[in-house]
């Protein structure tokens, strides 16, 4: 069945291979394509709302309005009788409060582990959920 | 709506609408150097109260306009001005398509231009207030325009949005007082106030400059510089545009472009001066290795 | 007239707009983006002799109309791969379709989420292969998450994890709650394949489907696009097949939908001089519609606020029996939901 | 079994540029950006070599980059073409190069 296509592989250009290899580059590379080699390619993501969110006064609901649902350390969202799990907060964040909390200060009004865990679920924002435009727009690459 | 202006800045033409009239004042006396015909817009922004009874009591400024976003908080009517900029960047951000639009703020000596981009607080609007007041040519704080066909700069020299301590370090330099804006204290961006271009770089702005140098400045940090290498710079800029994704294979390759023709440093400082000065002696280290070359 | 009504002017007798002055175009500009019809706009006025400033704000909708469709091409090719392996048919619904069958209605539509159409008994593989190709769960709310599989016609909206573009899958074209039951195993079966493997809801189906997009199923806050999309698609089929109107009115009875059909088409007829492929009788409440699908001033505001809460209300009446809305609403509020407007 | 094979798309659908060690590289019919890599470019090259739309499989491809290339695995004891081919299903599902099933 390997065969199947051996016949595409003959006609081609063995003249064009021949160029291909010609002197400049003609030093053999070893060429590594292990599992490493799957972080090859990086994908460019829109940042569509970055800017537009950073010139915008925007708040982020920790979680997101009406879900009666409680956060865990991971930032999952857990039914309120799961231990260790935290309340939402009473009040949104804005951006700028969650830019520093994600520089190392809390945010307003929390514990460290409580500030870490609503940074967690502020972490897994989606397009379409409540905040994550904001979110978005605190995501310029630092080094 | 009630009240009323146009604004044309650089290549862009606004029109804002508000239900009340103090906005509409401020932005007229912020932006009284720029045109201000009657002309079809690009964008329509609208500061519109969030209900009939919001527009007399604690009136709150909503932000609406031809793009919007969720998450947008109103702001307070002191703070109409402010809720105008970001309203205008807004439609910037989500709607501009003639250039590569860049996070960023530009200033230029002889035709060539410096790009400063980095995230808000990094330094790139003081950075560009204070070189503008040291015999630099200003071309925008907010905003850089890459045009995709030409790879020139199109300036957007909106009034310079000052913050917090940058506020002071700004007034010593600047002479003239009624170029500042109303101060607003308390704003989501805590205090903010607005410095008006020189007239010369409001008449001066449909003229193009070509960039000749782009760095990352950060401000707050021990004096360092690295030199940034093209798939950094190239990576970087992508998620510093808002438009990068929109403009498709035109964007491509304005940045691929971009990056391939002007050297990028990463650069620390410590207080505005200090970035000034390095600034400097980047420009002219580079101006030397462009006149060898 | 009014602003909407300026839109639906320029889009059916382009010429029209040779005689607008600055402030008339300001306007015009506004209402078309506010009614999401300054895609199409620009495309139907791309030949006339226009402002200078006019014509480089349309040029450039004109850029971002080629980035969307780009984008949901690609979606659709991007769910053809992931489902590659389900052997029932995937059905692109709405804009997306219009746009692989490269139809009139396509041009300069702003197309968002991709919607497909599977058979109901196929959800489960369906939704495995999605997320085995990496598309997740936006909302992570059990009621919510309940009641869309419960009671909506679709899965709870997916979102691919490194694209950030939305799927809505569907089974049928209404929610089960809602009084017309559409046939959808019909749907399926007369559906056309595209060249690409996909399919499309046949033509007298892609009507019907509009028409209960927007007489059954929506607020009409849409509603100037759907009906615009409703006239282009009536063009062109009836132009394609004499016997289209027949058709039309066999599926429509099919589906339950010959109501809403019938006032989608009188509504066309009456916005933008669509064809009246079926007799127009007047019908009650009409001009109601009309008010509420033209309601945008000349800033881009939504005008009429009354007749809208109404529809909004009307909305939700439709897709739920009285007592379900109750509990519906019940639910959400218990849990601090405001819907908003 | 049924296995995979590969071709290069056509010129126009994509666009390359290199920037320093790293090439970006522009799919048309996405408008999506990627950051490639080594070995991502070298693979696209030879695939690119047997022209667009000639379709490869894993073993054939391996073949021809011997010329050029010692190509490494991460266990010497995995079959090349099996790691070659995920590699290269890989990129398919981006969409960078056409795959097709083998009868």
């Amino acid at each position: 069945m390997m065969d199947a296509d051996d016949s595409k592989m003959d006609g081609p250009k063995p003249a064009d291979s021949a160029e291909a290899s010609a002197p400049a580059s003609a030093a053999r590379r070893t060429l590594l394509i292990g599992a490493v080699a799957t972080s090859a390619v990086v994908s460019i993501r829109p940042a569509l709302a970055q800017t537009a969110g950073s010139v915008l006064n925007c708040k982020i609901p920790v979680p997101e309005r009406g879900k009666g649902m409680f956060i865990d350390p991971a930032g999952k969202l857990v039914t309120p009788d799961t231990p260790g799990a935290f309340p939402p907060s009473p009040r949104d964040f804005t951006g700028e409060e969650v830019r520093q909390a994600l520089q190392g200060r809390n945010l307003p009004g929390t514990t460290r582990e409580q500030s870490q865990a609503y940074l967690n679920y502020i972490r897994k924002l989606q397009n379409g959920q409540s905040g994550f435009t904001c979110y978005a727009s605190l995501q310029m690459p630092r080094r | 709506m009630r009240h009323a202006c146009f604004i044309t800045v650089g290549p862009a033409r606004f029109r804002i609408g508000s239900d009340w009239r103090a906005p509409i004042d401020q932005l007229r006396a912020l932006y009284s150097d720029y045109p201000m015909d009657e002309v079809v817009p690009d964008f329509t922004v609208r500061l519109q109260s969030t209900s009939a009874l919001r527009r007399y009591v604690r009136p709150q400024v909503a932000i609406a306009g031809d793009f919007m976003l969720p998450d947008a908080v109103p702001l307070p009517l002191e703070q109409g001005l402010l809720a105008a900029e970001m309203a205008m960047n807004l439609q910037m951000a989500l709607g501009w398509r003639r250039h590569l639009l860049l996070h960023a703020s530009a200033v230029s000596r002889h035709g060539r231009a410096v790009v400063m981009t980095g995230v808000s607080g990094a330094g790139k609007s003081t950075l560009s207030a204070l070189l503008a007041e040291r015999g630099w040519r200003f071309l925008g704080d907010e905003f850089v325009l890459l045009d995709p066909d030409t790879g020139n700069i199109a300036p957007f020299p909106r009034p310079i949005s000052l913050k917090n301590a940058a506020i002071a370090a700004v007034e010593q330099e600047v002479d003239d007082d009624t170029r500042f804006g109303p101060v607003m204290r308390d704003t989501p961006k805590g205090t903010i106030r607005h410095l008006r271009p020189r007239a010369e770089w409001v008449e001066q702005m449909a003229r193009e400059t070509r960039p000749a140098l782009l760095l990352f400045p950060r401000f707050g940090y021990p004096r360092a510089v690295r030199r940034m290498d093209e798939a950094e710079s190239f990576v970087r800029l992508t998620q510093a545009s808002t438009n990068y994704v929109a403009l498709g294979d035109r964007g491509f390759d304005a940045l691929t472009g971009f990056v391939r023709s002007v050297p990028a440093c990463a650069i620390d400082y410590a207080d505005g001066e200090e970035g000034a000065e390095l600034v400097e002696r980047l420009w002219s280290e580079q101006g030397v290795r462009a006149a060898a070359a | 007239m009014t602003d909407g009504w300026s839109v639906a002017r320029a889009l059916t007798d382009p010429a029209s707009v040779a005689g607008l002055n600055a402030d008339q175009w300001t306007r015009l500009l506004a209402a078309a983006r506010a009614l999401s019809l300054i895609g199409t706009l620009a495309e139907i006025l791309a030949d006339q002799p226009l402002p200078d400033h006019v014509s480089r704000v349309l040029a450039d909708v004109r850029l971002s109309n080629q980035t969307g469709l780009r984008q949901a091409l690609w979606e659709a090719e991007c769910a053809r791969m992931a489902l590659a392996d389900y052997p029932g048919r995937v059905v692109l619904l709405k804009g997306t379709a219009f746009a692989a069958a490269a139809l009139d209605a396509a041009r300069g539509r702003s197309i968002g989420d991709l919607d497909i159409l599977v058979a109901r008994d196929a959800l489960d593989q369906v939704e495995a292969l999605l997320l085995q190709a990496r598309w997740e769960w936006v909302k992570p709310d059990p009621y919510d998450d309940a009641y869309y599989r419960q009671w909506m016609h679709e899965l709870p909206p997916l979102i691919h994890a490194e694209r950030d573009r939305m799927i809505d899958v569907h089974h049928t074209i209404l929610p089960l709650t809602a009084r017309p039951r559409p046939d959808a195993a019909a749907l399926l079966a007369n559906a056309r394949a595209l060249p690409s493997g996909l399919y499309t809801l046949s033509p007298a189906d892609m009507i019907c489907h509009a028409a209960a997009h927007l007489i059954a199923d929506g607020d009409l806050s849409g509603g100037m696009r759907n009906l615009w999309d409703i006239d282009r698609l009536v063009r062109q089929f009836v132009e394609e097949d004499a016997g289209f109107a027949q058709k039309l009115e066999e599926r429509a009875k099919l589906h339950h939908l010959h109501d809403a059909v019938a006032r989608a088409l009188r509504l066309a007829y009456r916005l933008f001089g669509t064809p009246a492929i079926w007799p127009i009788r007047p019908g009650t409440a009409d001009a109601l519609f009309l008010r509420r699908i033209t309601a945008v001033d000349g800033w881009g505001r939504k005008t009429r606020k009354l007749t809208r809460q109404g529809f909004y209300i009307r909305s939700h009446l439709l897709r739920m029996p009285p007592a379900m809305l109750a509990r519906h609403l019940w639910t959400k509020w218990r849990k601090g939901h405001r819907s908003q407007l | 079994m049924a296995e995979l094979s590969f071709a290069a798309l056509p010129d126009h659908a994509l666009k390359r540029v290199r920037l320093g060690g790293l090439e970006a590289i522009y799919h048309a019919p996405s408008g999506i950006t990627h950051l490639l890599a080594e070995p991502v470019p070298d693979l696209l090259d030879a695939l690119g070599t047997i022209g667009a739309g000639r379709f490869a499989t894993p073993r054939e491809l391996l073949g021809q980059m011997a010329e050029h290339f010692d190509i490494q695995g991460d266990d010497p004891a995995e079959p090349p073409e099996l790691v070659l081919g995920e590699r290269l299903a890989e990129l398919a599902a981006l969409g960078l190069v056409e795959s097709r099933r083998q009868a």
